[in-house]
């Protein structure tokens, strides 16, 4: 294996588990990022074939993508639903869109600068995987320079006492659930330049391992807790062992069986050097 | 869960069959209602797993692959000629193994409950191609069969076994120490814990009864199909959550019945059942059953927060707390 | 009027990483006693209790019942050796009814067909229900999910749970906070109530005119550590207060 | 207590771990005097279908003396996966890459990185939508879709022609192709379509939609299938209602089970595939093209219908 690879291969799983991480730390969970990306990758590249250019596309599959971030967004912080609950919903809906929009075919146009942006490299760094660092960086600045950053981390361990210090807690979620959409949409958008085409199944299982990443990388399921740098890298590694696997010469029964061991061992060990690094309560 | 929530889902499934019958009267035939019954039973036994599980603040999205290992392991037991009890038994202890490490990993090692049964689900499917070797087992016995295709009276095996699960394990809720416990510790599980209630122990028996069910599930299944597959299941975790969640329980915990969520598994039925009668595309399958989550779940919590009174639910709730 | 001591408590010790809760306290608890005991936030109240009721475990230092050694290692072995806790936030299952609060954690079965364990609802309900109506706290049905209880009611049904099964020892944690004065006074009732009955009483309230009405010793403790053990009429509010803030110290 | 019950679970881990790189080595094909080195990669490990193919590949390499690597997405028909998998060979400087396409259009990056890198590439079973592909061999689903239904809507004959089909699933390119096929054939017979519902290519889904399908058509003469998983669901559920004799069933892909059926009545017609085959005449095919010399652009492997005239040959 070499790195190239594995950033190309990371960049989805790995924007993804930023996401999920930010929504996780608000005590929250994103279950419908998976069905986004396909969702994502069916408008854009169904664009991508209209006259109205590249960028239209683009910009039109990050807003549908955001427009389903707000409306879960919305619907957690206004009616008070439960997270899992409420993107459980988007996700079986955003799945069946992408479906009905492509008719159960897959996508595609004339080839045009599009399909290069997965295929160029930035000083042997796939592009792909500059941009997600750009989105990182940024989202890293935000956690630690700015006041989302901390309420982000308040909501998740204390949302009352926020809301009486007058902070607007629901308008803070919601921008949250925008940028997890957001982040799908990107990660859409990279697969569909990766696969040249608009693929109504290729965000299948991607909430999940998601979801995983960010918890593997430490960040608390009932929020407050945990670092996004630490679930990026932990995408990237869950990538490279995943990957490997198959590469190693596992047959696909036996790659079933080490990725369950992997996600246990990487919980397990994540729990030993939580307790190493801080005293037990 | 109060009363008038299970009101509310029991209008809305009633609502849908007559919106269906009204378009496609076919629907209404004894046959297709057997029908409804029958599919949905199979849901319905991995709900009463999934129920239990969330109503202890869990989650389990490892049922399909449990219920793929199990019964490939029995098929391929039953193949080699061993007795269909045995198979049976086979079947139902593995499904208790996995459920058991599930919950030793979730209580003892503190692993959360969606990475430990997310992991297990990769495992026990690895685990069912590596026994199957990936081939489909086919060709049962009559007798083994009888407990997927037979009937008696007229009533589906199936549907008499979820029947008396839910018999059984609506008395286990209520009417025990061990079902007061569960929805204790869902509810609020340092409280239980204060009060001397074990609570690693009763969080490791409903994982255990969720692979026990599975399993369970699995040889109706295989009986059914007259075939054991390893691929199976891959979307039965996420359809008994919907069910669960349109029957009521709360994802947190503590709160929700079976009752519940038998009525979101048929809800879930009746719609698939009369988009197929109606001919409309499975496409929207997803997109009517996303919606109804959404909209019950939005109902639900605007009619306990009291902002839409409706009549008949609010006196049946003053009724039900009269001593 | 008061008998033996029942509980003893020696040099125990209690830290949490790096903070130590308690400094090696020592105590005694007579029979039919009430001790209550006072401090401010972090003094160690609260931990010495948790160990009582078997919520933690201490790091050093040993208990005697009856002047036999115990080791209190979970709840359901201090609530097998008589101890009764009721908690600050009460411990009690928004979700479930209130007679199943009661008896959490020791529910009554009743046996069916040969064997099976079934819950004795109606038991229960009797039970509770002659329980909670000794305390003359007002209720309509046991049958409530305790979400629909107001503070008063919700403090009833927890003491309800400790009396219910002929405790020794009840541990009351903080059980007048956020009451009205109504029921303040019932829950000073209730105390001294308990005091007829012989059961000996730990009292947690940062509310030293309930103390001094109801307490017949009052033990202080600071930053984990005893400074001061008096009987309830050598001292005054006043002492109380200096000793718990080391007001005398600054001097 | 707790403890040991971890440190036991962790010992059991840890042993799998170690049984499980033991076992995954001896998988891997004997090395001796290699002529070329291949990966093979399937769409997905869901069906036996898959493990024919790699038996193929694997039977060839064995002939060519090749050292072949079989691959298949974790993710079922994931060709972002694929796309992993032929990158990873390309670092790796495999001489070709065989691979069946989960999406046509979705593995077209893949391939013109393999010609960039001057790699060989063949596609078997399913073609790709552009690159530079060496050879593609197979039974196109369209065509063999359009057979199957033609031969079972001719054997029904005169009116009776009151047609299901049960597709596959949705966004799979094969299911798209078969149905297809299937479309034409119905069209040119001048068959009423009933209904066309998905089932997922999944057994128990065929016997769902099958069951509803049944209360809502009192005369249906034949159920038309993208698989044999689907049909043989599907004729569990016909035969529950008694109506098997009125109501033909077809498959496709020609798995043990569907021989089975059709020896025993129940199934009528389905098409073999012989995914054995697609595979061992790709690597074939790589191998060609790797010594130099000349290949079709397209092999049409004859996917021979299997019918209870002559299923006799199958059964051996």
């Amino acid at each position: 294996m070499n790195l190239k690879n594995i950033l190309l291969h990371s960049s989805a799983l790995a924007i993804l588990a930023l996401g999920m991480s930010l929504v996780m730390l608000t005590n929250g969970i994103d279950l419908s990022v998976g069905s986004l990306v396909s969702l994502v990758s069916i408008v854009t590249a169904g664009l991508l074939g209209s006259k109205f250019g590249v960028l239209f596309a683009i910009f039109s599959g990050i807003l549908t993508a955001s427009f389903f971030g707000i409306f879960s967004g919305i619907i957690i912080s206004r009616i008070k639903l439960p997270p899992f609950i409420v993107t459980l919903g988007t996700m079986v809906i955003t799945a069946s869109l992408a479906l009905v929009l492509c008719g159960g075919e897959t996508l595609y146009w004339e080839k045009n600068w599009f399909n290069t942006i997965a295929l160029k490299y930035f000083f042997g760094v796939p592009i792909l995987f500059c941009i997600v660092s750009i989105f990182f960086i940024l989202i890293m600045l935000l956690i630690h320079y700015t006041s989302f950053g901390s309420y982000i981390y308040g909501i998740g361990s204390n949302e009352e006492a926020l809301r009486l210090c007058g902070v607007k807690v629901k308008l803070y979620k919601t921008l949250v659930y925008l940028l997890s959409g957001c982040f799908a949409s990107v990660a859409g958008i990279m697969l569909t330049s990766r696969i040249a085409s608009g693929n109504p199944i290729i965000g299948m299982g991607y909430e999940f391992e998601a979801i995983a990443a960010a918890a593997i990388g430490g960040i608390s399921f009932i929020g407050g807790k945990g670092n996004p740098a630490f679930a990026f890298l932990s995408a990237v590694t869950i990538t490279m062992l995943t990957n490997g696997l198959g590469l190693m010469g596992f047959t696909t029964p036996w790659q079933y069986c080490g990725i369950g061991a992997i996600l246990v061992f990487g919980m397990f060990l994540n729990r030993i050097l939580a307790k190493v690094s801080l005293p037990e309560r | 869960m109060r009363r008038n929530d299970i009101l509310l889902r029991f209008a809305l499934l009633i609502i849908l069959a007559i919106l269906i019958f009204l378009v496609n009267p076919n629907f209404g035939k004894p046959a297709n209602l057997i029908n409804i019954l029958r599919q949905g039973a199979l849901l319905y036994i991995l709900a009463i797993g999934m129920t239990i599980v969330i109503l202890t603040g869990g989650i389990d999205l490892s049922n399909g692959a449990v219920l793929a290992l199990s019964s490939c392991v029995a098929a391929i037991a039953m193949e080699r000629g061993l007795p269909i009890m045995v198979g049976i038994i086979i079947s139902l202890a593995i499904g208790m193994i996995c459920g058991f490490v599930n919950g030793v990993l979730v209580t003892q090692v503190k692993i959360p409950p969606f990475i430990t049964t997310f992991a297990m689900m990769y495992f026990a499917r690895g685990l069912a191609y590596i026994f199957s070797h990936g081939r489909i087992i086919y060709g049962f016995e009559k007798s083994f069969r009888f407990i997927g295709t037979g009937n008696i009276f007229g009533i589906p095996m199936p549907v008499i076994f979820s029947l008396l699960l839910l018999f059984i394990f609506y008395i286990v809720l209520e009417y025990t120490s061990f079902g007061v416990n569960i929805y204790a510790v869902g509810s609020n599980s340092e409280s239980s814990r204060l009060v001397g209630i074990n609570v690693k122990k009763v969080r490791i028996i409903a994982y255990l009864l969720s692979g026990f069910l599975s399993a369970f599930a699995g040889l109706i299944y295989t009986a059914r199909l007259n075939a054991a597959e390893p691929v199976v299941g891959a979307s039965f975790p996420l359809d008994a959550i919907a069910a669960v969640i349109i029957g009521g329980t709360s994802i947190v915990g503590g709160e929700g019945n079976l009752f519940g969520s038998a009525i979101g598994v048929l809800i879930c039925t009746v719609i698939i059942n009369g988009m197929n009668l109606m001919g409309i595309s499975s496409l929207w399958q997803q997109f009517v059953i996303g919606s109804i989550i959404l909209i019950i779940i939005t109902t639900q919590t605007y009619t306990k927060s009291a902002k839409i009174n409706i009549p008949i639910l609010r006196s049946r709730k003053i009724e039900s707390f009269e001593k | 009027m008061t008998g033996h001591i029942l509980l003893k408590g020696e040099n125990i010790k209690k830290s949490y990483g790096h903070v130590d809760a308690l400094k090696g306290v020592d105590f005694t608890l007579k029979k039919g006693e009430i001790l209550a005991l006072v401090g401010d936030n972090a003094a160690g109240k609260s931990t010495l209790v948790k160990i009582l009721s078997g919520a933690i475990s201490l790091d050093f230092g040993k208990i005697f019942i009856d002047e036999k050694e115990e080791h209190i290692s979970n709840p359901a072995a201090s609530r097998a050796l008589g101890i009764e806790t009721v908690y600050q936030q009460f411990a009690l299952v928004d979700n479930l009814t209130v007679y199943c609060n009661v008896f959490l954690g020791r529910l009554i079965n009743k046996k069916i067909l040969g064997g099976i364990p079934i819950l004795d609802k109606r038991k229960m309900q009797d039970e509770s229900w002659k329980v909670i109506n000794l305390m003359g706290i007002k209720f309509d049905s046991v049958k409530r999910k305790v979400s629909d209880l107001s503070g008063g009611q919700r403090q009833a049904v927890a003491i309800a749970r400790a009396l219910l099964f002929n405790p020794r020892i009840i541990i009351l944690d903080e059980p007048t906070s956020g009451l009205a004065v109504k029921e303040v006074n019932k829950i000073q009732d209730i105390i001294l109530n308990f005091k007829d009955k012989g059961i000996s009483v730990i009292f947690i309230s940062h509310r030293l005119e309930s103390i001094f009405a109801t307490a017949d010793r009052i033990m202080v403790l600071r930053s984990g550590v005893k400074v001061m053990d008096e009987e309830n009429d050598k001292i005054t509010s006043k002492d109380v207060v200096e000793k718990m803030f080391a007001i005398e110290h600054k001097k | 207590m707790t403890k040991k019950i971890i440190i036991l679970f962790l010992a059991l881990l840890f042993v799998g771990a170690i049984l499980m790189a033991g076992g995954a080595k001896e998988t891997k094909v004997e090395k001796a005097a290699l002529f070329a080195k291949m990966i093979f990669i399937v769409k997905s490990m869901d069906n036996p279908f898959w493990d024919s193919m790699i038996e193929g590949a694997k039977e060839a390499a064995k002939d060519l003396n090749i050292e072949i690597d079989a691959l298949a997405p974790i993710k079922p028909y994931n060709v972002e996966e694929q796309l992993r998998f032929m990158e990873e060979g390309i670092t790796k400087g495999v001489d070709a890459i065989i691979v069946v396409p989960a999406d046509s259009r979705g593995i077209v990056p893949g391939i013109e990185k393999a010609n960039a890198a001057g790699i060989i590439v063949v596609t078997p079973n399913t073609k790709a939508a552009g690159g530079n592909v060496v050879t593609w061999d197979g039974a196109a689903n369209f065509d063999a879709g359009y057979e199957v239904a033609k031969y079972i809507l001719s054997e029904l004959g005169g009116t009776r022609k009151k047609v299901i089909y049960l597709e596959g699933t949705p966004g799979n390119q094969t299911a798209y192709d078969r149905k297809e096929g299937a479309m034409k054939a119905i069209k040119e017979a001048n068959a009423t379509l009933l209904a066309s519902q998905t089932a997922k290519f999944s057994r128990i889904e065929g016997q769902n939609v099958m069951e509803n399908l049944l209360q809502q058509f009192p005369e249906i003469d034949c159920v038309i299938t993208g698989n044999d998983e689907m049909a043989l669901g599907a004729i569990e559920a016909i035969d529950a209602t008694g109506r098997l004799d009125e109501i033909k069933v077809t498959g496709f892909d020609g798995n043990n089970d569907a021989k089975r059926a059709i020896k025993e009545g129940r199934l009528m017609v389905t098409g073999d595939q012989r995914p054995d085959a697609q595979a061992y005449w790709g690597v074939v095919a790589a191998a060609m093209a790797l010594k130099g010399m000349p290949c079709p652009k397209e092999i049409y492997l004859p996917a021979p219908l299997i019918t209870k005239h002559n299923i006799d040959q199958y059964l051996k």
